[in-house]
């Protein structure tokens, strides 16, 4: 009888609830999780060694009114990357086109002003060279900026798909991990902000 | 599609909820250049600083990112490489900030 | 076979660390053999016959699966015990040191050692000090301390007899020691790939009798740093 | 732009869309593969050179030349990187990874199929870098392939400039290509499951593959970090690891070795996964613990980030941190070894079938223990102060990789052939291919350990130069001499590969009777994979079940009493 069982042993579980997270949210986060990796390990060696280095003189020459003002600069571009997503739920063209446009433009802001305190600083003498503070102020700012010129070029590309009047279905899901990836974008930058200009 | 359970919020208050979020972040901000402006000893004003940018995370990736809507999975794969993260950086610590024969 | 390859043991920490390895060898061995003499014996055992059936079991009952759990288990007391005794000789050979009856400062750079006596005042970083390339004397039954540097990349300081070897660090000044117990010429080598003249990176440990020892410092270390 | 429309555009399409710039899983899997084995030429090749050099140093290679001291370091460096980073990870999860995990778990594709595809001419381009940087000036990269700080962090420790650069780009890119790469295998194999398809039913290669893709994925971040500061250091004037100005070498270590431990269980979990899929099918037994063996990967795994600093225990780290490492390094060898005997119980009473894939799965077993054996040395701090860099390394990491990459990857390659190129391999060629490879491949690193116990450093250009090391030249020329046969071993592989792929029998749809997905399609599988898409019934490996017709039962198949209790 036993051995019978074995045989009919077909047991039919319903599939489990991974099935329900869309692949690309999955795949978006485990982005995010190494991207994790490399800015937590770039911010965990500058603590690290702010402990065995002066890192306060050196510190005392970014411009931390400007880091504070691209802060609201970045914290803003969320709320109206979020407000896309939100406007593309309502399948709301025009304030799913503003909402993008809007973060575009506040991304370029971002970027323009962190291009003004590179150039000053270097014209003030401090240069990646300089010392271990500007090494990592350049090294861990550059590739902050690298990745929000990443996410300028990825909701560019969403605005033109919006202004072609792409199906919605379409425009949602990719709004939603586009905004993803840019709320990462500026929750590093929250971490950065007062770990190189105020402290 | 069927995918995510965030559909089930209602968009009205989603909207609102966004715009206090991101007034919320503002305030957090000016907090944290007050911390740093005021003659506070420096200690304390650091660990303030960094306790105030943990809530402004937190608040942006509950509500911006959605994790407090996620699966399981989502929560696994931030707090993992979070863990990892903290456990290395506190096994450096003898090497790099003592600098064991430096 | 294998015991002869060992380069003789002239350091008192040397023993320890053979005992380590023979402690190792051992209980891996029984493993080794256990686990290749089942993978060979099944593989052959079990060939499939004309009408062979294969025996149907998943290994997923507690009885079935203790079958690979116990043995496991087995492998990990004995890990324990190699921790334990790996841990008593690590830290005779890299914890603090014993109190030191000659120092000596190494400097690795690409690609020479060189090894600094102080002078008679007993200072390192005067100008009377003895610097000898590729060198190192000192007397038998003696706790050396060395002191050791980098000026440019990593080196690392490896004296097979000593069973010493520690990475050279630039920028970091790592203490080693170990005490020769028997007089000889024993060569050092570079265990650290530092650049194209790495394989020939070679010095010489001398360790002398005492009376040797102290010949030898007259003529070489005295001498000089009188005369410097 | 959605999936209808560039399947269409596909078929439509000619021979560059369909076999070039492809996004059809099977077709990137080939193409994988077929960018390792040009990379295990060279990287194959580079280890002529080395083992010539070191046991006859004083005369010219054959068809090569004589070699200087930066030649030898950078041939060190270039077979390293190649072999683990071009050879290992495109082989075992670029090519099996590709190739079954969307058949294994009854998906038509990867979840993004045109992201594998530019995961692969990420690679493609990294591999041309590697090559190039050997044709700049001042030479290429060679501090070894670990890169240690400062010898690759300045220019005039080495004299190489573009080189290392160059070096570090390649790699730096192959990490990009495995991050896509890796997050497709992780949502296709959680994601793209067939109904029924549990994560408990799933095939062993499956959850290896993903494990193996979430170490890397994982781990790999600092190095990433690092390889910056490097870069920055060489290009921008930083000065990280440059102790002088306030830098650090012992950070890069860590970096390096944070990636680098776990990038070990990378590569060979993945050819744990092939012996674990061919094992059942040649014992015609279902695997003995298959949730053991789960768990024990996870745990490994997970393991896997808290042993890094094994590799550091004479590198200047603080002493103290040894005996922790020591004890969570010697702790993996409980998974490990819950896995080996589990594959060893695996065998027992079963019905042994020792054609080549078994055979070369069985070789890849037998040798990784001793591998796994051999790493207890070195994992305890005490005796690895005398193995450390030693050539007893090398022959240790050589048995851990070797009996996966080689002996898993061509257990790999002779199981799924069939499946593959839709044509059976020649037995008789493939176990000529087997014994020659075994016996050689045990000739060469037996004797390395041999020399490692002698003392003798590696990555040494030539041995004469210490008294010391002179007995052990004869170990060396044994190595050689077996590494030679071990290359030309390979020829019966080559032939058998191109003659069956033109000339074998045409295989059946399951030639091996085997229970998984991909032998329920076509040999080769057709695009899409599945009409229509598959039902998953049961676990998959219910080899010899007993009161069975058949001693296998594909997982698909649903039997009358299993149809009843279904409803149906």
């Amino acid at each position: 009888m036993s051995a019978t069982a074995d045989v009919t042993r077909t047991i039919l579980p319903e599939n489990d609830s991974i099935h329900e997270i869309a692949p690309g949210k999955i795949a978006i986060w485990w982005f995010l999780a190494s991207e994790i990796m490399v800015f937590g390990a770039l911010m965990g060696v500058f603590v690290l060694f702010s402990f065995s280095h002066d890192f306060a003189a050196d510190g005392a020459h970014v411009k931390w009114r400007l880091g504070a003002f691209n802060t609201l600069v970045l914290v803003t571009s969320s709320l109206t990357m979020i407000m896309a997503l939100a406007s593309a739920r309502k399948h709301n063209l025009t304030q799913t086109r503003m909402f993008l446009l809007a973060t575009v433009l506040l991304g370029f802001v971002f970027l323009g002003v962190k291009g003004f305190e590179y150039t000053t600083e270097i014209r003030e003498g401090f240069t990646p060279a300089t010392g271990m503070f500007w090494s990592f102020y350049f090294g861990m700012t550059g590739l902050h900026g690298l990745h929000v010129i990443g996410g300028i070029v990825v909701n560019l590309v969403l605005l033109v798909a919006a202004l072609s009047r792409k199906p919605w279905d379409f425009l949602e899901r990719r709004i939603e991990f586009a905004g993803l990836y840019w709320h990462f974008v500026d929750v590093v930058w929250i971490f950065l902000f007062p770990l190189l200009y105020l402290t | 599609m069927s995918h995510g359970t965030l559909e089930s919020v209602p968009a009205d208050n989603e909207s609102r909820l966004y715009v206090i979020v991101w007034a919320l972040l503002v305030v957090l901000l000016i907090v944290g250049l007050a911390i740093f402006i005021l003659p506070i000893p420096r200690e304390a004003a650091v660990a303030l600083i960094f306790a105030v940018a943990a809530v402004k995370a937190t608040l942006v990736l509950r509500n911006y990112m959605h994790l407090k809507h996620e699966h399981l999975l989502i929560y696994i794969i931030v707090a993992v490489p979070a863990l990892f993260l903290v456990g290395f950086a506190i096994t450096l610590i003898p090497d790099i900030v003592f600098r064991h024969g430096g | 076979m294998i015991a002869s390859l060992f380069p003789q043991s002239v350091s008192t920490f040397g023993g320890e660390i053979d005992h380590v390895f023979w402690m190792i060898f051992y209980i891996v061995g029984f493993f080794f053999i256990v686990a290749e003499a089942l993978l060979v014996y099944f593989a052959i055992r079990y060939r499939r016959g004309a009408q062979t059936r294969a025996f149907y079991n998943r290994g997923n009952t507690r009885r079935e699966a203790a079958w690979v759990l116990v043995p496991a288990l087995i492998v990990l007391c004995f890990d324990l015990g190699i921790d334990s005794a790996g841990h008593r000789a690590w830290q005779l050979v890299k914890g603090t040191p014993p109190p030191s009856q000659v120092e000596v400062k190494v400097t690795a750079k690409q690609f020479n050692w060189n090894f600094t006596y102080p002078d008679a005042a007993g200072k390192l970083d005067s100008s009377n000090n003895v610097t000898l390339e590729n060198e190192l004397h000192v007397p038998v039954g003696k706790v050396v301390r060395l002191t050791l540097s980098s000026e440019d990349v990593i080196h690392s300081f490896w004296v097979p007899n000593l069973r010493l070897k520690q990475d050279v660090v630039p920028g970091r000044k790592i203490i080693a020691w170990f005490e020769a117990t028997k007089p000889g010429r024993y060569e050092i080598a570079c265990s650290e790939l530092c650049g194209f003249g790495h394989y020939s990176m070679r010095g010489e440990v001398i360790v002398h009798t005492p009376d040797d020892y102290g010949k030898w410092r007259a003529e070489n270390l005295d001498n000089k740093s009188a005369s410097n | 732009m959605n999936v209808k429309s560039a399947e269409h555009d596909e078929h439509a399409a000619g021979f560059v869309r369909r076999y070039i710039f492809s996004v059809d899983h099977k077709v990137i899997a080939k193409q994988y593969m077929a960018l390792s084995a040009v990379m295990a030429l060279i990287g194959g090749g580079s280890s002529y050179l080395i083992r010539w050099q070191l046991a006859w140093p004083e005369t010219s290679i054959p068809g090569w030349g004589p070699i200087g001291p930066d030649n030898y370091n950078a041939l060190i460096t270039l077979h390293g990187t190649v072999m683990v980073f071009f050879v290992a990870m495109p082989f075992l999860l670029g090519g099996f990874g590709n190739y079954l995990i969307p058949l294994m778990v009854g998906a038509d594709d990867m979840a993004f199929p045109r992201l594998n595809a530019m995961s692969f001419w990420t690679l493609f381009a990294a591999s041309a870098v590697l090559i190039a940087s050997f044709f700049v000036p001042n030479g290429p990269a060679a501090a070894g392939w670990t890169s240690y700080v400062p010898l690759s962090d300045k220019a005039v420790y080495t004299g190489v400039t573009w080189g290392q650069n160059l070096w570090i780009l390649a790699v730096a890119l192959e990490f990009a290509s495995f991050l896509m790469g890796g997050v497709n295998f992780l949502v296709t194999g959680l994601n793209l499951r067939a109904r029924g398809l549990t994560l408990m039913r799933l095939p062993m290669l499956v959850w290896m593959e993903m494990t193996a893709a979430v170490v890397f994925l994982l781990s790999v971040g600092p190095l990433v970090a690092g390889a910056i500061m490097l870069l920055l250091d060489r290009v921008a004037g930083t000065s990280f690891f440059q102790p002088d100005r306030g830098g650090d070498p012992i950070l890069w270590e860590h970096l390096f070795w944070f990636f680098g431990h776990p990038e070990v269980y990378v590569v060979a979990l993945p050819g744990f996964g092939i012996i674990l899929e061919v094992i059942p099918v040649f014992t015609r037994k279902p695997i003995f613990g298959y949730s053991m063996i789960v768990y024990s990967t996870l745990a490994a795994g997970l393991l896997s980030f808290i042993v890094w600093a094994h590799h550091m225990f004479v590198s200047g780290m603080d002493p103290r941190l040894a005996s922790p490492f020591s004890i969570t390094t010697i702790m993996i060898s409980v998974p490990f070894a819950i896995i080996v005997f589990a594959m060893i119980a695996s065998l027992w009473k079963g019905a042994i079938n020792l054609a080549s894939p078994m055979l070369f799965a069985l070789g890849g077993l037998a040798t990784f223990i001793i591998g796994g054996v051999t790493g207890i040395f070195l994992g305890s701090a005490a005796s690895d102060i005398y193995m450390h860099g030693t050539y007893f390394v090398v022959a240790h990491f050589h048995y851990t990789l070797f009996p996966v990459l080689f002996f898993g990857g061509f257990a790999g390659m002779y199981f799924w052939f069939p499946k593959m190129f839709g044509r059976m391999m020649n037995e008789a060629l493939g176990k000529i291919h087997f014994w020659v490879s075994f016996i050689a491949f045990n000739g060469v690193f037996i004797p390395l350990f041999l020399v490692g116990i002698g003392g003798s450093p590696r990555r040494i250009y030539e041995l004469s130069s210490y008294e010391m090391l002179k007995p052990l030249q004869p170990f060396h020329v044994i190595a050689t001499v077996f590494a030679i046969i071990l290359l030309l071993g390979q020829i019966p592989f080559i032939v058998n590969f191109f003659y069956s792929m033109v000339r074998g029998p045409v295989a059946e749809k399951n030639p091996w009777h085997a229970n998984t997905l991909e032998w329920t399609v076509s040999s080769p599988p057709k695009h899409p994979n599945f009409s229509p898409p598959p039902r998953v019934y049961r676990d998959p490996y219910e080899y010899s079940v007993p009161g069975a017709a058949h001693d296998w039962i594909a997982q698909n198949e649903l039997d009358q009493q299993g149809a009843q209790a279904a409803g149906r």
